[in-house]
């Protein structure tokens, strides 16, 4: 075997901070094989990004301190000259970034951000040459119409160009280890998929070395030979990746890997395994919370809260019912600028969409981003008026009602966002916040409000005392406890949850749609959940749809859609979709390397 | 002339040269050179029939000769009217209702023609009956010619209907006035009674443009604010003229120049004149007063404005004329001479005549010891006039004059300390006059009791320095100066009289009772004649300081040539 | 005449969780405001200028007691202190001495320290309360024209260019000419501060109305917002209740920054002969005669140059501090 | 692109027509609401002793007795068209842009206000260059060498620079280095650069460093702040991380970010001083617009005061209508948007 073309020996990153150093990674070796493939996984905060930025010598000039050795094709980066540090970014090692769109330089062309890279390893080159090279490179990573998209802006790009864009950047000195941190966490499954190819058959082509830095073990299963599993700055497993993922054996792999979603699991045997679970006797890490949530699960059901005791004698929904919500070619028009006249066009993000909804179940609906599905989600809880159609609820048309009629009704119907950070008013306590739904339905009482809140609380897993903190002092999952805690305070029956775990790593994830779980079954709610995220979606719905282009696709019971898709569309979905099985996932890529074959024969 | 500055004790010695008051400093006959003028500002105009400021009647004598003028001399003497375009100073009817003037021969404007008693009688037109569009000029012509409802040469295009004026022949010029005025040779001597043709006139525009009857003219067209130079003007025959006003080459006037950079060019010569006339600023005036080279080059003259503060017995409680006595024993002057910048500054002022004009009498009606104010006259005034505590009243003074408003304030303090209360009121000076001091129903609305105001005369006469602020008939509406309001028949009978007594020595008699009557009423408060700190570069010659416009003669000054 | 700054987001969307979660372990359950006065006490330099603004805003108070304590009535002449000749102070150093403190006016005699004392009177409550009212406008347009959005937004936005591109000094030196000498129900001196707050408080409004509008913008797109909507809460309430609380970082920050601004404006104004009616003392009044004397007089020209110097770099050091301190981005 | 600028355009027109009214309605009607009659307003234009004609006559030519509606007609299409004015004798044609007429002066003020443009265009465009160059590399130095000692020196500095008020400076600098040691001419000798060149440069420059120095203060402070903020963009790692020099990571990277809203706030900045640097003028006695329109608010020469104010607002208007269009030049994602 030749020599390694990385290798980190004991690398150890610490921060000053406020508190005194903060050891951010702890004494990590590994090393990278000339041609081969190692994944990094580990939770956010494990310290992944911070080991990456220190194979590029990029802590340098910060207050970050980095011992240890860093090799890389022979140099050391630990030790080396700035100078030739510099000449070995993007020449031997490239990395690509997480958020493509703030990693470009929004006011510099495409063309001029690759043409810089080229020239400053290549100065003798001439422009000619190195925009010769950046059309390929464009064209390489898939960019249609290379040579005329070199001139646009990167706000010009959408999100997956812009990723390509960026790995074309690092391709354009083919380096002999490409880093890529995170790249496809804001992407869809499809651009995901399409992208992780990419770098595979890059690494095949050109023989280069990949680091691949994820959370999501299901990424890196299929596109890396060895991986390596971080926790608090260390690496607390590593092997091939078929091993770990088969047999995992440190109990955070473990753990990593059971929160994993699976498209394959069906919700009734997620419902199964998880009702088990909590029928257990309560143990381990995630313990107390459960233990607080048990307990003010006995106490409000001790109370005989009527809808809490519906819960228990809740009927099997009949079709016969009449659906709680049912929407009918609910149509939304938005004027978009920036015609060639600059002149408003019509666009509509919610295309006739229909469908029936009934008490106690469950609609996913997934589609890629832009697919219209915040916009539905709006229309339903009437933040968004639709241009046309009906909303009917309970029997009752909402679709005009005015503003002040429907402020009683909006007791009944929540939503939870995406953005745990934005979603919390970060200068109102937690339960000022939680308790604003009282308040504003006209509940005086302070007290009052108060004991319920802290109830609450303490029902979503947090405690009677957080009462008075704010939002800062919280981690993502537990702001969006608190964000389920202010939805359900009111009693609503509907809950509309629009992406309510994208934005959380793996595990805590699995925590969330837990807790979603056993409230929905304890409150008697009926929940729209919304993700782009397949997995996901098939773990929580009854039934599902499939929403492209404002329109839905297919809408079906889950486990129809899952198992045997009709529409072209939903396949494409599912086979996008990343899985564990690295052997499995070599099949998926396999698959899709033939639709696309396909495609363009066509 | 004034005499130096006087020094009153404690402070430093600031008695200047003064030569060029009372003799010609310099005097020599050399021609040639650029003579350079510098103004803070601009002129308001440089059409001779549409300016009111000393300066420019000074300076228009480059380029604009009048039927009468003053003459080239020091002290008392250039005071006193010679003819300049006439052949003799004016002859007046036996009922003094008409002047008579008749013109040299050979007089030519800058462009050969013959000057004509037409264009006379059209400029005395233009500027005094043509409100509408030269307003700036005073009217005296206006006020006393007898022309009916003549309504100016540019609505009335035939220039006979105006009988004021008439003009048997080409040299002959004849005033027809609707009363007897005994100083009208004074009102011959305004530029006003510069020829103007009448088909070069331009209205208001004719300022770019003056037609030189003068030794100079202008240099091409001029546009306003920007440098204004004036050349030899060729047909000019220095023969017809009793004055010596063509020494040097060119004349060149500089405008916005800022003051303390004025002074300081003044200084080291790279400067002549300013020609505003009204002296040195605070920084220069310390300058030279600490250096005797430079006192050596100044000269502290009067410049026969009375500085005042009127007191208005219209507005309660000086109604009262204690009331009135109260505040003119209560002032201290002293403070008020400060607050101009001392003795330099000028002299207190005890009546109201200023010393160079014929009829003063060193008086000092209300004087107080020193001048500080007296406390027990004071008290005593404010027992009588009912309000042994003191009230409250409003002084108004121009809010842009800085020196008048540190003398308001003087005032302030001083009246304090006897429980009077006075709250200062700012205008701005340009609507001073206008809106606010000016108008009577503005004084009394606003309780403008004390109204800080300060005079020259038009010309040298009793008469011409306090008929405006003194007699009942100019009370006006709006633009009043006679800020008293002070409508005394006698005063108002002594004055009318003195405009028809020929005899000079009875009209000073008249003056000095006017004066004696005005300061009777207790509705001034005369505190300063001003002086003016004037400097006078090396290489000027024949500067003298001219008491008709209270400030060097520019028409005599030449350059000293090496 | 100030550039505005960039403000420290009320947003803390950049916020990583992880430095919640690790730097903010100590913080945990603290409000942001004791977070930010725990960051403002430990900056010397801006504690030091609170300081001086605290002793300024007491001096502005305590006037008559000061000046009656430690020198002469501010606008009594004391001539004897005059070189009648000159108009310039008898005794070296402008007539520096320990019954004079700074020494005394040209001209007057007139006491500068018991003037500057009073001066500080006039600067302060004019920047204190003209500050209030470009708050008080520039927070409710700002919050209206980006809480409403669409033509409202679009109309206040114009309006708040118009008033960016008028000369203000101009502005209002022609309005302080142009308005009546008694109004409202004041007169004198009270209705000249009346005037000049208004003036410098209305045509200061657009620089805080275009922060908070920018501010209020992107809080109205946060989720909380629709969250609270969703929940039934009238535009009231999530203006009051929602968007206020976040808007109180970069008021008072604003504010802090703009009372040196409006100091300034002030003394610029009395500079150029516009200010309060004399012989009321003030800053730039004082300045404006005392280029006359500056050498036989220097004090006349130092004492009200470094007083509007030192109260302005005050509130400017404070307020750079509370900015610091409120600033979620700079964490040590 | 055009499209863009031409909205600009339309906007800036809008602006101006609104800045005139206002403008308008402060000199015209705020009097008379203040209880000022007609003919004290045309007291106003009359000379030392008005005579009841004179003010009749001024009233008439002024239409001070329409009403105020009409009175802004007749200026703004004054402004477009231009007017005439009857001098006595003549009409005086006021050609477009026609600002008034200074019956003070008996002058047209447009003539007056392009005399002293060159006046305040040479103390703005010299002060700005100083400024700008100063203000920004000073604040890239600090931000590059954040909490160096060159850094802290210059934010104390600069921090001092924004708390001066401008007429102290000047005043300070007109003492010491015009008065008592005569090493620059007071500012009131302002002579034209096509005159002689040294003079005018020497002349001015105390009112430059002066008024520079204010200005670069502030722009030091934002510099330094745009720059910390750019410099921790993820651009500007990715930048790093293609091995880029780090001089063109700062210059070519981080200073463009930086520096393109610090475009915006210069457009106004320079607009507004085009219009007159009122304090600076004042102080240093620079024959210029703002000292203009301060001598003539004394002197209450309405005309040109409102002369003054339109053309400061114009070029406020004009500056930000460049501003805009480099803006959308230097910064793509503005094309579209907006
Ligand atoms: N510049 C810094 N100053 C202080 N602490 C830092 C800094 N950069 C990173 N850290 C800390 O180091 C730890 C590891 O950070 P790192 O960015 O490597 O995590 P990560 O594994 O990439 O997480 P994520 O999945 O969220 O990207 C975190 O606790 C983080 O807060
Ligand atoms: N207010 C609006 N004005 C104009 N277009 C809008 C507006 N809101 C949404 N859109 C457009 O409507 C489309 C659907 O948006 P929506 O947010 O519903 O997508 P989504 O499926 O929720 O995507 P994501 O997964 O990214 O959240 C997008 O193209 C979006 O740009
Ligand atoms: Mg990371
Ligand atoms: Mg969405």
């Amino acid at each position: 075997m030749t020599d390694p073309v990385v290798s980190v020996n004991d690398l150890r990153i610490t921060f000053p901070t406020l508190e005194g150093r903060l050891t951010a990674v702890d004494g990590v070796s590994f090393e990278v094989p000339a041609g081969g493939a190692v994944g990094i996984v580990g939770e956010s905060g494990s310290g992944k990004s911070a080991t990456s930025l220190a194979l590029m010598g990029l802590h340098r000039g910060t207050n970050a301190e980095v011992t240890g050795d860093i090799t890389v094709t022979g140099t050391n980066i630990n030790t080396a000259s700035d100078h030739r540090v510099r000449d070995m970014r993007g020449n031997d090692i490239a990395m690509v970034f997480q958020d493509p769109m703030s990693s470009l330089h929004p006011q510099y062309t495409i063309g001029n951000q690759l043409i810089e890279a080229f020239k400053v390893h290549r100065p003798g080159s001439s422009v000619a040459d190195a925009r010769k090279r950046a059309v390929e490179s464009l064209d390489r990573v898939g960019i249609p119409n290379a040579a005329q998209r070199i001139n646009s802006y990167p706000h010009e790009f959408s999100g997956g160009m812009r990723q390509r864009a960026l790995i074309a950047m690092g391709l354009m000195c083919e380096p002999t280890v490409l880093l890529a941190d995170e790249i496809t966490t804001a992407l869809d499954v499809t651009v995901q998929a399409q992208i992780l190819d990419l770098l595979d058959d890059l690494r095949s082509d050109l023989g280069m070395s990949l680091i691949l830095v994820s959370h999501d073990l299901a990424v890196v299963a299929g596109s890396v030979d060895e991986v390596l599993v971080m926790q608090t700055g260390s690496i607390v497993e590593r092997g091939d990746v078929r091993d770990v993922l088969s047999s995992p054996e440190h109990p955070y792999t473990k753990t990593l890997l059971a929160a994993v979603p699976r498209v394959d699991v069906s919700r009734a045997q997620r419902r199964a395994q998880v009702r088990e679970e909590r029928r257990q006797p309560i143990s381990e890490e995630q313990g107390e919370q459960a233990k607080r949530a048990q307990r003010a699960r006995r106490r409000a059901d001790a109370e005989g809260d009527a809808r809490l005791g519906g819960a228990a004698a809740k009927p099997e929904k009949s079709e016969a019912d009449a659906p709680l919500l049912s929407v009918r070619n609910a149509r939304m028009r938005f004027k978009v600028r920036g015609g060639l006249l600059g002149g408003a066009s019509d666009f509509y993000a919610v295309d006739d969409v229909s469908f029936d909804l009934y008490q106690g179940e469950t609609l996913g609906i997934v589609g890629e981003s832009g697919s219209g599905k915040s916009t539905l989600s709006r229309m339903v809880t009437r933040l968004l008026n639709p241009t046309s159609g009906q909303i009917v609820f309970e029997g009752r048309d909402i679709t005009r009602l005015p503003e002040r009629k429907l402020r009683p009704l909006r007791r009944d119907i929540q939503m939870i966002f995406q953005n745990p950070y934005s979603s919390l008013n970060p200068r109102v306590t937690i339960g000022d916040s939680i308790g604003a739904g009282l308040r504003v339905q006209g509940e005086n009482d302070t007290k009052q409000i108060q004991r319920k809140v802290q109830e609450l609380l303490e029902r979503v897993g947090l405690e009677a005392s957080h009462y008075n903190r704010f939002p800062h002092a919280f981690s993502g999952g537990q702001r969006q406890r608190i964000a389920i805690a202010r939805a359900l305070i009111l009693r609503p029956k509907l809950v509309i949850c629009d992406e309510p775990v994208s934005a959380l790593d793996v595990s805590t994830q699995d925590q969330v749609l837990r807790l979603l779980d056993e409230l929905q079954d304890d409150f008697d709610l009926t929940y729209i959940f919304v993700a782009h995220d397949l997995a996901v979606v098939r773990q929580v719905s009854d039934r599902v749809a499939v929403m492209r282009k404002g329109e839905v696709v297919e809408l079906d019971h889950s486990d129809t859609v899952y198992e045997s898709p009709r529409h072209d569309y939903t396949r494409e979905l599912l086979t996008a979709a990343p899985v564990l099985d690295p052997v499995e996932a070599r099949k998926h890529r396999a698959q899709r390397a033939e639709l696309r074959r396909q495609s363009t024969a066509a | 002339g004034g005499g130096g500055g006087n020094d009153d004790g404690g402070g430093s010695d600031i008695s200047v040269d003064d030569s060029a008051i009372s003799s010609v400093v310099d005097e020599s006959a050399e021609k040639g050179g650029t003579l350079k003028y510098a103004h803070s500002d601009q002129f308001d105009s440089l059409d001779p029939g549409n300016t009111y400021y000393a300066a420019n009647w000074d300076f228009t004598r480059y380029y604009a000769r009048t039927l009468v003028t003053y003459p080239q001399k020091p002290g008392q003497k250039g005071q006193e009217p010679v003819p300049d375009l006439a052949t003799d100073l004016g002859e007046v009817s036996d009922d003094g209702l008409t002047w008579t003037y008749t013109l040299k021969k050979d007089l030519k404007f800058q462009d050969g023609s013959d000057i004509t008693s037409e264009d006379v009688k059209y400029a005395i037109a233009r500027s005094n009956f043509a409100p509408e569009s030269l307003n700036k000029g005073p009217n005296y012509f206006f006020q006393l010619l007898e022309s009916g409802d003549y309504e100016g040469p540019y609505k009335d295009d035939n220039l006979d209907n105006f009988e004021g004026v008439t003009t048997p022949d080409d040299r002959t010029i004849e005033f027809h006035l609707k009363e007897p005025f005994a100083e009208f040779d004074y009102l011959a001597a305004m530029p006003q009674t510069a020829p103007v043709p009448a088909d070069a006139d331009t209205g208001t525009q004719y300022q770019t443009d003056v037609v030189s009857s003068g030794p100079y003219q202008f240099k091409g067209e001029w546009t306003p604010g920007q440098q204004l130079t004036l050349v030899r003007n060729e047909e000019y025959d220095p023969e017809t003229d009793p004055l010596t006003r063509n020494r040097p080459d060119e004349v060149q006037v500089k405008f916005k120049q800022e003051e303390n950079d004025r002074d300081k060019r003044l200084i080291n010569g790279d400067l002549h004149v300013d020609v505003a006339g009204l002296g040195v600023e605070a920084s220069a005036r310390q300058d030279i007063l600490r250096n005797d080279d430079l006192k050596a080059n100044a000269d502290n003259p009067q410049t026969g404005f009375l500085l005042y503060f009127a007191i208005n017995p219209n507005v309660k409680p000086f109604d009262d004329k204690a009331c009135r006595e109260a505040i003119l024993y209560g002032a201290d002057k002293t403070a008020m001479q400060g607050a101009w910048g001392g003795s330099i500054a000028g002299d207190i002022a005890t009546n109201m005549l200023p010393p160079s004009i014929p009829g003063y009498k060193d008086t000092a009606p209300y004087g107080t010891e020193g001048q500080t104010g007296s406390k027990k006259k004071t008290e005593a005034a404010l027992e009588e006039c009912g309000m042994p505590d003191g009230f409250s009243t409003n002084i108004s003074y121009r809010s842009d004059r800085d020196k008048e408003k540190k003398a308001a304030e003087a005032l302030q303090q001083s009246l304090q300390q006897y429980g009077i209360k006075t709250d200062l009121k700012g205008y701005p000076a340009g609507t001073y006059t206008s809106e606010q001091a000016g108008s009577p129903e503005f004084v009394k609305r606003e309780e403008l009791g004390i109204i800080a105001y300060g005079w020259g005369a038009d010309w040298p006469s009793g008469y011409g320095f306090m008929s405006q602020i003194m007699h009942g008939d100019s009370i006006k509406d709006a633009g009043n100066s006679n800020l008293s309001e002070l409508d005394d028949p006698e005063v108002n009978k002594l004055l009318d009289k003195s405009a028809t007594t020929d005899d000079p020595s009875s009209r000073e008699q008249m003056y000095s009772d006017v004066n004696a009557l005005a300061m009777e009423s207790a509705t001034f408060l005369p505190y300063l004649n001003q002086k003016a700190l004037l400097y006078r570069p090396e290489s000027l010659s024949n500067v003298y300081f001219s008491e008709a416009y209270k400030m060097y003669d520019y028409s005599a000054l030449g350059l000293e040539q090496n | 005449m100030t550039a505005p700054l960039d403000v420290p987001g009320a947003a803390d969307e950049a916020e990583p969780e992880a430095i919640a979660a690790s730097g903010g372990v100590r913080d945990r359950g603290r409000s942001l405001g004791q977070i930010a006065w725990m960051r403002l006490r430990k900056d010397k330099v801006a504690m030091t200028g609170g300081a001086f603004v605290v002793l300024m805003a007491l001096v502005a108070l305590l006037a008559p007691l000061i000046a009656g304590l430690l020198g002469h009535p501010p606008n009594q002449w004391n001539r004897e202190m005059i070189d009648p000749a000159l108009g310039t102070p008898m005794g070296g150093l402008g007539g520096m001495s320990g019954d004079y403190l700074f020494g005394v006016e040209p001209v007057t005699g007139r006491d500068i320290f018991s003037r500057i004392v009073y001066g500080a009177r006039i600067s302060m409550l004019i920047g204190f309360l003209a500050t209030l009212v470009s708050v008080v406008l520039g927070t409710i347009m700002g919050i209206i024209a980006g809480y409403f959005g669409g033509w409202v937004d679009a109309l206040i936005s114009r309006l708040m260019d118009i008033f960016l591109a008028f000369p203000l000094l101009l502005f209002a030196m022609a309005l302080v000419g142009v308005l009546p000498d008694a109004a409202f129900g004041l007169q004198d001196n009270a209705l000249r501060i009346a005037i000049l707050v208004f003036i410098i408080g209305f045509f200061n409004w657009p620089y805080i109305g275009r922060i908070i509008r920018g501010q209020t913008l992107s809080l109205r797109e946060r989720e909380f917002v629709e969250a609270s909507r969703s929940l039934g809460a009238s535009n009231l309430y999530i203006l009051r209740k929602e968007l206020l609380p976040n808007l109180v970082a970069p008021i008072l920050v604003y504010s802090t920054l703009l009372i040196p601004t409006n100091i300034l404006f002030e003394a610029a104004l009395s500079f150029l002969g516009v200010g309060v009616e004399p012989p009321t003392a003030t800053w730039g009044g004082m300045l404006s005669e005392a280029v006359d004397y500056y050498d036989s007089a220097p004090n006349f020209m130092l004492a009200p140059g470094l007083a509007i110097f030192l109260t302005v770099l005050a509130f400017n050091l404070f307020g750079d501090g509370l900015r610091d301190a409120l600033d979620p981005r700079t964490q040590s | 692109m055009i499209r863009y600028i031409l909205r600009r355009l339309a906007a800036g027109v809008v602006l101006l027509l609104v800045v005139t009214m206002v403008v308008f309605a402060i000199f015209f009607l705020v009097p008379r609401l203040a209880g000022i009659d007609s003919d004290g307003l045309a007291a106003r234009y009359v000379g030392k002793s008005p005579s009841p004609e004179a003010i009749a006559a001024v009233k008439e030519r002024l239409n001070l007795d329409e009403p105020i509606t009409v009175q802004y007609g007749e200026f703004v299409s004054g402004l477009v068209m231009g007017t005439e004015y009857d001098s006595g004798t003549d009409v005086i044609h006021c050609d477009a842009p026609c600002f008034g007429y200074s019956f003070k002066t008996n002058t047209e003020v447009w003539p007056q206000l392009v005399d002293r443009l060159p006046v305040t265009g040479s103390l703005a465009i010299g002060a700005a260059v100083i400024w700008v160059v100063a203000g920004v590399s000073i604040g890239v130095l600090s931000a590059l060498r954040r909490g160096s000692l060159l850094d802290r020196a210059a934010m104390i500095t600069a921090l001092a620079g924004v708390s001066l008020p401008i007429f102290f400076t000047g005043l300070v600098s007109l003492a010491l280095l015009s008065y008592y040691w005569p090493i620059f001419p007071p500012g009131g000798s302002y002579t034209g650069i096509t005159e002689n060149p040294l003079a005018w440069a020497h002349a001015l420059v105390l009112p430059w460093v002066t008024l520079a120095f204010l200005y670069a203060a502030m722009y030091a402070r934002l510099t330094r702040a745009g720059m910390l903020d750019t410099m921790g963009e993820d651009f500007i790692r990715t930048a790093r991380a293609k091995g880029l020099p780090e001089r063109t990571v700062v210059t070519k990277h981080g200073l463009r970010a930086a520096l393109t809203p610090i475009i915006t706030i210069f457009g106004l900045d320079f607009g507004l001083m085009l219009g007159g640097a009122v304090l600076t003028e004042s102080t240093f006695s620079l024959p210029g617009l703002g000292k203009f329109a301060v001598d003539a608010i004394r002197g209450n020469d309405l005309p040109v005061v409102l002369g003054v104010t339109m053309l400061t607002a114009a070029f406020v208007v004009v500056c930000n209508l460049i501003v805009d269009v480099l803006y959308a030049w230097v910064d793509p994602r503005v094309r579209v948007g907006a």
